[in-house]
């Protein structure tokens, strides 16, 4: 981990890490954000610097972009992270303030995720570089993640245009060398009244579009002569356009080959592909996702191969980058691989997905709602994962702050025959469920609300939000409490309840279900895991006692599995001490007195 | 084709076990040689029980930061399951450290009817020996905790790993204390000599088995059969709420009825649990 | 053992009881300690374990009389005894015995009260109580003695009337009765017969437990032999499950009554003497009517023509026999140590015609024969 | 597989017992652990007094007395001394056993005498519509305590440990197998075996105390409970408010009614 | 014989009960008539006061209960204050000379000798002074015969005291050995 104090001249950072070291390095003094994998720790390693920028997580990313485009419109240099799907919700920010153009550099990380690691989605976020108009920089490790920051900034401030940096999980989470600067102090230029650019009224906007027009093609000039993009001669007999990612397993695989690295992908030096492909055999394009450079070369009338031998699913890895070479008949076919199918059975039946954390206070709400046959719709979070089996009760996730609005729509267009109820975390809540919840009271929806607030952004490991009493820095600001917020906005039916008291969910829910209008329902149990870990006393079972009836089993908790006991031709359970946080609840539903807490934590022994 | 000075090492586990902070050590231990480092991971699952894996490549270049099937160099594994779905990853000449404590996800244990798979093999063991010669297994849990803690299961393994790759324990040692506590770092320096001292084969090893995923066996041979007397019924819900397997709903008159038997498990909550004496578990 | 197989022995009244008990087959015995009616507990609790009985000490008349009610459904002949405050607190179960048509006896040793009273005084004033202290409508059977020798051969027919009818039947005696020693010829009372409870006819099996046949009294099966029964004080049908029936609740309540009704002969008994010619004759029992025994031979010698019917049945009240008793006498004199309970059903037994007076004493002291005497003489009541 | 209806009398069923009452689960535990202990039905006598439990008699098909308020244990006292060879369960409730019927318990764990006291503890008077009982707990809502007694409850089973009980233990209906093994256990110690089980009544209680239906009553039951194995290794904090379950005092000592058989034998008198 | 009516009085612990049941034994079984004999009982037994009733006759007794007495035997002085009116007229009055020390007068005799005393010193033991009273009785009264008298006591008293019970009941007739039954109804010096 990057510490501050001691500042060696090399340094192993994450992708994600670099570009925080990078908005260092240049000044930037307002950095704000959205947690989303894999982008959030680019504002939490901003945060614990010790400096003067401001480090800020937003409710959401179009706020985090609101405010990033103020802090550049009062002169400083500002960066706003996220993930891709955040940058849908910013993006009508994003397309407007391409128009009104920045003052201070504005960089906006947008973090992708191909393989879908940890997201909804694989959308291609360059193609919002296209769409905006404005330019997109892709680095390709560490080193060039920092020094790519710096790079943003200048072409931000020189064409007066928001600037996209872009990385994917790999590069964010990939940690690599990394040279170190001095730490800059942020300047701050100050504010400049200027109606006709920032106001985008629609005699403005006009206007303004042409700018954009133009700056477009200031920017493809730049891009020809931009030390961004690289042409690494080797043999002519193959020619690879690659960027990000890509390029290192490219390297890897076809050390050989020439290529030519893209660094700056919108706008495309294309008299630099132009010659590029000129001096090659033959020209491939690998590039993760979407074809994004191979179509504009193409329509440029340049004449490349790409996705018909690099998938347009998923992660790139040397493998599959040497695999669509071979494909391509660059490399050589490789021997017909041994038994394949016996392998293919083994990872299959190796099972471990992911699951919620034992001791996880989302467990009990969804064992409930299950059983309440409720029609469940999920939102974005830890609780996703209550669609796997055992809890298996969420029946759709869509998009951050989906589930009030569809739940809304699913109650006013359906048949009335399950209860319909939305479950939202709290920092969803606040991201994107106020509106929605407020379109269910303003047209008198009959849905359930049920927040389930752990009081921490969990699924990106414990940020601080608006209802957490503390902000990025872990410093005591105002806490925004939810059911006051509920309450005034109209919810007549507002209810807290213990997540871990079985019972009093099942009431507390079944009596939200029976309201008549908009109820709302809000846990109140904190993440076990993060910020901080909360580990009581585990339990155990005790083998003679267990029946074997797995009704334990039903929450889904990690540290509860089979032992090689079986009573009635069932396993009989046990509790992995090492994993229990002892949370009880199990002990609660065990019909038996089979599951009881342990006096002395078996995990840990006095040293 | 690929630089013969990069070194591969795969550190793979299950969330929470420490995969991380072991391969972060193992980074600043190549980079106090001064080698090039590349270390990378997925983070977002890794608290919550899912696969963790950590790719470590050094050298004097290392260009992808994930290693290819085939080319490891090692493979540390915190858990056996573990090893045997990344083992495709290391060379056959290549080393395997596995930690022999099982960490059954509960997901494997979840079909309870008859006939379904557990999904955690048996046979483990013999399954990475056909495929690499030197597998180095040894319980550093248990070895952990006799230390004092179970948590410093990955600088057990650490200690294990130590002794394949080519660093000095002075420079292990001074990569744990600048990535751990200063409250635990003796304690780290324990586990890490502990592990380094463990000879091999350390233990008996266990009677070649083939790898094989069981099937569970039905208790009895005829289905359960679940019978609700419907006239004695109240509509108290218990047993709906009770069934593990969701076998029984509550009816339009409101009373209970058997919908999904098939599931059932015969675990007999219900019948002993109704009030009304109405269900009958045969 | 000795002295229990001595013909003639010089008895107390509540040792007595106690030995009649047992000769009638009762094996077992609850209660609770009070005055005057301990020495029927102490006696038991000797000589019950020697002939294979139970005894045991409760921790109150209410248990006391449950414990019996137990024992008898278990088979065993059962009883408890008692005085005025604990009759108070068995009242319940009295009732619940009734219902359940569980044979057992209780014996109250009147003593003066309300409340605590007198307790080692006196009184007469139990016998409504022994009527209608319990709620409901049940029929009753009380019987009251006036002698040690006469608690002997009561005590036998309680017995024989519950098992007979099972129900339990209530024996009355007084202070004096119970604590007076008289020379008892148990020789003589050795050959009283003593009946049993009627047991199903054949093997176990499913019974209907409470369906009687003519003589209304339903065959009782003892628990523990196989019939598994159902046994409630609440409303049941014949097979003992509670029912709110009124057909089913209205039919059990009036064949209590009639099982009873129709033993009234057997179970009304009484001594007359000097009746036949009596223009004057005294209402009384228990110890009572031994000093208006003494009375009436004074005022015999007297040349009043006096004389006396002496209650041995309370309950049923010997009603008619006493209306044929008195057919020829002007007066009648209710001689009781209370405030005039009896003298109502005294009043509506003998009708309108004839003078009812009394001679009523409630201060803990026994009414002397002096007392009857006057009342006899004069045309008033005389309260001592 | 047990077949409980054997032991059911059927002409009397569906029971009168409201929808989702916790003493259903106990009858069913009661009947299971006569059949494990493989007692025939024509030995076992089955006591209650008054009160919603103490309908349960009325279903089984033993012998069988459902007896008045607060009383069976001095019923099944004589039947015990009648009969010393006779299994003698006694169903009892909170108010019926610890009320009314106070004295009684006290008494019949004083003397030891072998009976099986199941005392169905729903803290409220069902039977008459939710009164409060000497059970309720302090703040909880009755009709005859609508802000709450100000009484505090008893612990039952401490108070009939203290008075002398050879066995002790308490379950809820909750843990229907455990309850099993508890009554087996109260059964086979020879003396006065008491066994409180912690049961709902969804009715009054529940309702009155805003505790859900049925199946969130019996959910909520563990809340309270610490087994009380497990408790002995817990700090105090942990058990605080807790109530413990399990076998909490087992002592045996002589039984009156065979004590008093052998008394009678050694007189050389022959029983009945 | 017609009715003739005996009270022992005195306090708890003189052994008066059982004197009484000896006598009715005595009378009852031994010589074959009739007796009624009752105690006085609770609270007035503890608070000091103690008496024993019997009623002795030929004939089957009517009443049981004691109320114009023949022989009165007082024990104290208390007793002898509270009984003397139901004496009868002609009765006979014995008080022990050392605690009844203010005699009523009227028409009934009073014999007044050393009960307590005699058990006391010539004795040794003063629980036997009851057996002393039978003694006076038996031989002031004339009712009982000696054998019938003895014979009641060795079935009533617990085993092993036979000697001094008896030895306290020839004390008793000793006492009043110079009176002989038909000297009782003279005044005593």
């Amino acid at each position: 981990m990057a510490t501050t104090t001691l500042t060696p001249a090399k340094e192993l950072l994450s992708g994600n890490e670099a570009i925080a070291r990078g908005a260092l390095e240049n000044g930037i003094r307002v950095a704000t954000g959205y947690p989303g994998t894999p982008s959030t720790e680019i504002l939490e390693t901003l945060a614990r610097y010790d400096a003067e920028h401001y480090v800020s997580w937003s409710p959401n990313e179009k706020v985090a972009l609101d405010v990033g485009v103020g802090g550049a419109l009062a002169g400083s240099r500002t960066l706003v992270t996220m993930k891709h799907v955040g940058l849908n919700v910013a993006a009508d920010t994003l397309m407007s303030v391409a128009y009104t153009g920045v003052r201070a550099a504005l960089v906006i990380v947008t973090a992708d995720d191909p393989g879908v690691h940890s997201s909804q989605n694989e959308q291609d976020n360059r193609i919002y570089a296209r769409f905006a108009e404005i330019p997109l920089l892709e680095p390709s490790d560490s080193q060039e993640a920092k020094d790519f920051v710096q790079q943003a900034c200048e072409i931000s401030e020189r064409f007066d245009t928001p600037v996209l940096l872009r990385s994917t999980t790999r590069l964010s989470h990939t940690k690599g060398m990394v040279s170190l600067g001095p730490i800059a102090p942020p300047p701050v230029l100050g504010y400049e009244r200027n109606l006709a650019k920032n106001v985008l009224v629609p005699s403005n906007a006009r206007v303004r579009h042409e700018k954009v027009l133009e700056r477009s093609a200031r920017l493809r000039e730049f891009a020809e002569e931009s030390s961004l993009n690289r042409w690494e001669r080797g043999s002519n007999a193959v020619g690879v356009i690659t960027s990000g990612m890509a390029y290192q397993y490219v390297k890897e695989v076809l050390p050989e080959a020439s290529i030519l690295k893209l660094g700056l992908i919108h706008p495309l030096p294309l008299d630099l592909l132009r010659k590029f492909a000129a001096s090659v055999q033959r020209l491939l394009v690998v590039e993760e996702l979407e074809p994004v450079i191979e179509e504009q070369l193409k329509a440029a009338g340049i004449a490349v191969e790409g996705k018909e031998f690099f998938p347009r699913l998923g992660e790139f890895s040397p493998e599959r980058v040497r695999q669509g070479f071979q494909k391509a008949g660059v490399l050589p076919s490789p021997p017909k691989n041994m038994e394949p199918e016996k392998g293919l059975a083994v990872q299959e039946n190796l099972f471990r997905p992911p699951a919620l954390c034992p001791g996880c206070p989302h467990s009990v709400p969804y064992l409930v709602l299950k059983k309440l046959n409720a029609l469940v719709v999920g939102d974005i979070g830890c609780y996703t994962l209550a669609v796997y089996e055992p809890l298996a009760a969420i029946e759709t996730t869509l998009a951050m702050g989906c589930s009030i609005g569809m739940a809304v729509g699913l109650q006013k267009g359906g048949d009335g025959a399950r209860p319909i109820v939305a479950t939202i975390g709290d920092s969803t809540f606040f991201h994107s469920g106020i509106p929605p919840l407020i379109d269910a009271l303003y047209n008198n929806a009959r849905i359930t609300v049920l927040i389930l607030d752990n009081q921490t952004t969990a699924m990106t490991g414990g940020q601080e939000h608006a209802g957490t009493g503390k902000n990025i820095r872990g410093e005591k600001v105002r806490t925004i409490e939810i059911a006051k917020l509920c309450k005034a906005l109209g919810v007549e039916h507002v209810q807290g309840v213990d997540p871990y008291d079985v019972a009093a969910v099942f009431r507390t829910l079944k009596s939200a279900i029976n309201h008549d209008g908009v109820s709302v329902v809000i846990t109140n149990r904190p993440c076990v895991v993060s910020p901080v870990t909360i580990r009581t006393t585990p339990y155990a079972v005790n083998g003679k006692e267990c029946d074997a009836c797995q009704i334990c089993m039903n929450l889904g908790c990690p540290a509860i599995v089979w032992t090689e006991e079986i009573h009635q031709g069932q396993h009989k359970v046990t509790i992995d001490a090492r994993t229990c946080m002892g949370c009880a609840v199990c002990a609660l539903l065990c019909p038996t007195e089979a599951i009881v807490a342990l006096a002395n934590d078996p995990a840990r022994r006095a040293v | 084709m690929e630089s013969p000075a990069t070194q591969n090492v795969l550190i793979v586990g299950v969330g929470g076990q420490g995969v991380l902070l072991a391969s972060d050590i193992l980074g600043t231990v190549c980079l106090g040689r001064g080698y090039q480092v590349k270390k990378s991971e997925v983070h977002g699952m890794a608290k919550r029980g899912g696969v963790v894996y950590s790719h470590v490549r050094y050298g004097t270049q290392v260009l992808s930061p994930t290693i290819e099937p085939g080319t490891s160099d090692v493979l540390l594994a915190f858990e056996p399951a573990e090893a045997l779905r990344w083992s495709k990853y290391v060379k056959p000449t290549g080393t395997v450290i596995v930690n022999t404590q099982k960490r059954i996800p509960p997901a494997a244990c979840q079909d309870r009817r008859p006939d379904a798979l557990t999904r955690y093999p048996r046979g483990i063991e013999q399954a990475l020996r056909s495929q690499i010669e030197d597998v180095r297994r040894f319980d550093a849990e248990t070895l952990a905790f006799e230390l004092g803690d179970l948590r410093m299961c990955n600088t057990v393994l650490l200690g294990a790993l130590s002794r394949v790759c080519e660093f000095s324990a002075e420079e292990w040692l001074a990569a744990i204390e600048k990535s751990v506590k200063p409250r635990t770092a003796e304690l780290n320096r324990r586990a890490f000599l502990a592990g380094r001292s463990v000879e091999f084969p350390c233990a008996e090893e266990p009677q070649a088995e083939e790898l094989v995923f069981e099937k569970r066996e039905a208790a009895r041979d005829e289905a359960p059969f679940i019978e609700i007397r419907q006239n004695w019924c109240k509509g108290c819900e218990i047993c709906v709420r009770v069934c593990p397997q969701n076998c029984l709903v509550m009816n339009g008159s409101k009373l209970a009825e058997v919908a999904k038997a098939e599931t059932c498990i015969r675990c007999m909550l219900c019948e002993w649990l109704c009030p009304d004496l109405a269900v009958s578990v045969h | 053992m000795e002295k229990m197989t001595k013909p003639v022995q010089l008895l107390q009244g509540n040792a007595a009881c106690a030995r009649a008990a047992i000769a009638a087959g009762c094996r077992f015995y609850g209660g609770y300690p009070i005055s005057p009616s301990s020495e029927i507990a102490e006696t038991m609790a000797k000589l019950l374990p020697r002939v294979g009985g139970k005894f045991i000490q409760m921790e109150d008349e209410i248990a006391s009389l449950a414990a019996v009610i137990g024992a008898s459904l278990a088979g065993m002949k059962a009883m408890t005894a008692t005085s005025g405050p604990g009759f108070s607190l068995m009242q319940e179960h009295i009732g619940f015995a009734c219902y359940t048509e569980v044979p057992c006896v209780v014996v109250d040793v009147m003593r003066g009260g309300p409340s605590t009273g007198l307790p080692t005084s006196p009184s007469q004033a139990d016998v409504m109580q022994a009527r209608w202290g319990t709620h409901g409508d049940h029929p009753a059977i009380a019987l009251c003695a006036s002698s040690p020798g006469e608690v002997y051969e009561l005590t036998v027919r309680a017995f024989n009337l519950a098992e007979r009818l099972r129900t339990p039947v209530i024996l009355l005696l007084d202070e004096v009765v119970a604590h007076m020693y008289e020379k008892v010829d148990l020789g003589r009372l050795a050959g009283l017969p003593v009946e049993d409870r009627r047991k199903p006819k054949g093997a176990p099996g499913k019974l209907e437990a409470y369906a009687a046949g003519e003589d209304g009294v339903p065959a009782m099966a003892p628990f523990g032999e196989g019939y598994r029964y159902h046994v409630t004080g609440l409303a049941h049908d014949s097979r003992g499950y509670p029912t709110q029936d009124p057909a089913v609740v209205e039919t059990t309540q009036r064949r209590l009554q009639r099982k009873v009704d129709r033993c009234r002969k057997e179970i009304v008994s009484y001594e007359l003497l000097q009746c036949e010619d009596a223009e004057v004759i005294v209402f009384a029992y228990g110890i009572v009517a031994a000093a208006a025994r003494q009375a009436v031979r004074q005022a015999r010698q007297r040349g009043i023509r006096a004389g006396l019917f002496r209650a041995i049945t309370l309950w049923p009240f010997p009603g008619e026999e006493l209306a044929a008793a008195v057919k020829q006498a002007k007066r009648i004199v209710v001689a009781e140590m209370n405030l005039g309970q009896m003298t109502g059903e005294v009043e509506r037994a003998v009708g309108k015609k004839k003078t009812v007076k009394t001679c009523l004493k409630a201060n803990g002291e026994a009414i002397t024969p002096d007392e009857i005497f006057s009342a006899l003489q004069a045309e008033d009541a005389c309260h001592a | 597989m047990l077949d409980i209806q054997k032991y059911l009398r059927l002409e009397m069923f569906p029971h009168m017992l409201c929808p989702g009452c916790g003493h259903g689960i106990v009858l069913g535990a009661l009947l299971r652990a006569i059949h494990s202990l493989k007692l025939s039905q024509d030995e076992v006598v089955v006591v209650s007094g008054i009160g919603c439990s103490s309908r349960l008699s009325g279903y089984v098909d033993f012998d069988t007395l459902h007896t008045t308020h607060g009383r069976p244990l001095a019923f099944a006292t004589g039947i015990k001394m009648a009969r010393p060879e006779l299994t003698v369960i006694v169903i009892t409730g909170d108010g019926d056993g610890l009320s009314i019927g106070g004295n009684h318990l006290i008494h019949a764990a004083r003397r030891n005498v072998g009976l099986t006291c199941l005392l169905l503890n729903n803290e409220i008077y069902g039977m008459t519509g939710g009164q409060a009982a000497p059970t309720t707990p302090l703040g909880k809502i009755s009709t005859t305590g609508p802000t709450g007694p100000f009484e505090t409850p008893f612990d039952s089973c401490r108070l009939v440990e203290a008075a002398g009980a050879s066995f002790v233990a308490r379950g809820i209906t909750y843990e229907p197998a455990t309850l099993e093994k508890l009554i087996v256990a109260a059964i086979q110690n020879p003396g006065f075996s008491f066994l409180e089980i912690i049961s709902d009544c969804p009715e009054f209680f529940g309702r009155f105390n805003r505790m859900g239906n049925p199946a969130d009553q019996i959910l909520a039951q563990k809340q309270n409970v610490v087994d009380a194995k497990t408790a002995a290794t817990l700090p105090p904090e942990r058990l605080k408010g807790k109530m413990l379950t399990g076998i909490l005092h087992h002592e045996p000592r002589p039984e009156y009614a065979a004590s008093y058989q052998e008394s009678i034998a050694q007189m050389g008198a022959q029983a009945r | 014989m017609d009715r003739y009516e005996i009270r022992l009085s005195g306090e708890g612990g003189q052994g008066l009960v059982l004197a009484g049941a000896i006598l009715a034994e005595a009378l009852g079984i031994q010589c074959g008539k009739h007796v009624a004999y009752t105690q006085s009982y609770g609270p007035e037994s503890r608070g000091g006061g103690c008496r024993s009733d019997l009623v002795v006759s030929d004939q089957p007794i009517d009443y049981p209960i004691c109320s114009q007495l023949d022989l009165l035997l007082c024990l104290t002085q208390k007793a002898c204050d509270k009984y003397w009116v139901h004496l009868k007229e002609g009765g006979l009055l014995i008080v022990d000379s050392t605690r009844v020390t203010r005699l009523p007068s009227g028409s009934f005799e009073v014999c007044s000798v050393p009960i307590l005393r005699t058990a006391s010193v010539k004795l040794g033991r003063e629980v036997v002074a009851n057996m002393v009273c039978l003694g006076v009785i038996a031989n002031l009264s004339g009712l009982i015969p000696r054998e019938a008298l003895q014979k009641a006591l060795l079935e009533r008293i617990p085993k092993g005291t036979e000697q001094i019970n008896q030895r306290a009941l020839e004390a008793g007739y000793g006492l009043t050995g110079a009176l002989t039954p038909a000297m009782a109804h003279a005044p005593l010096p």
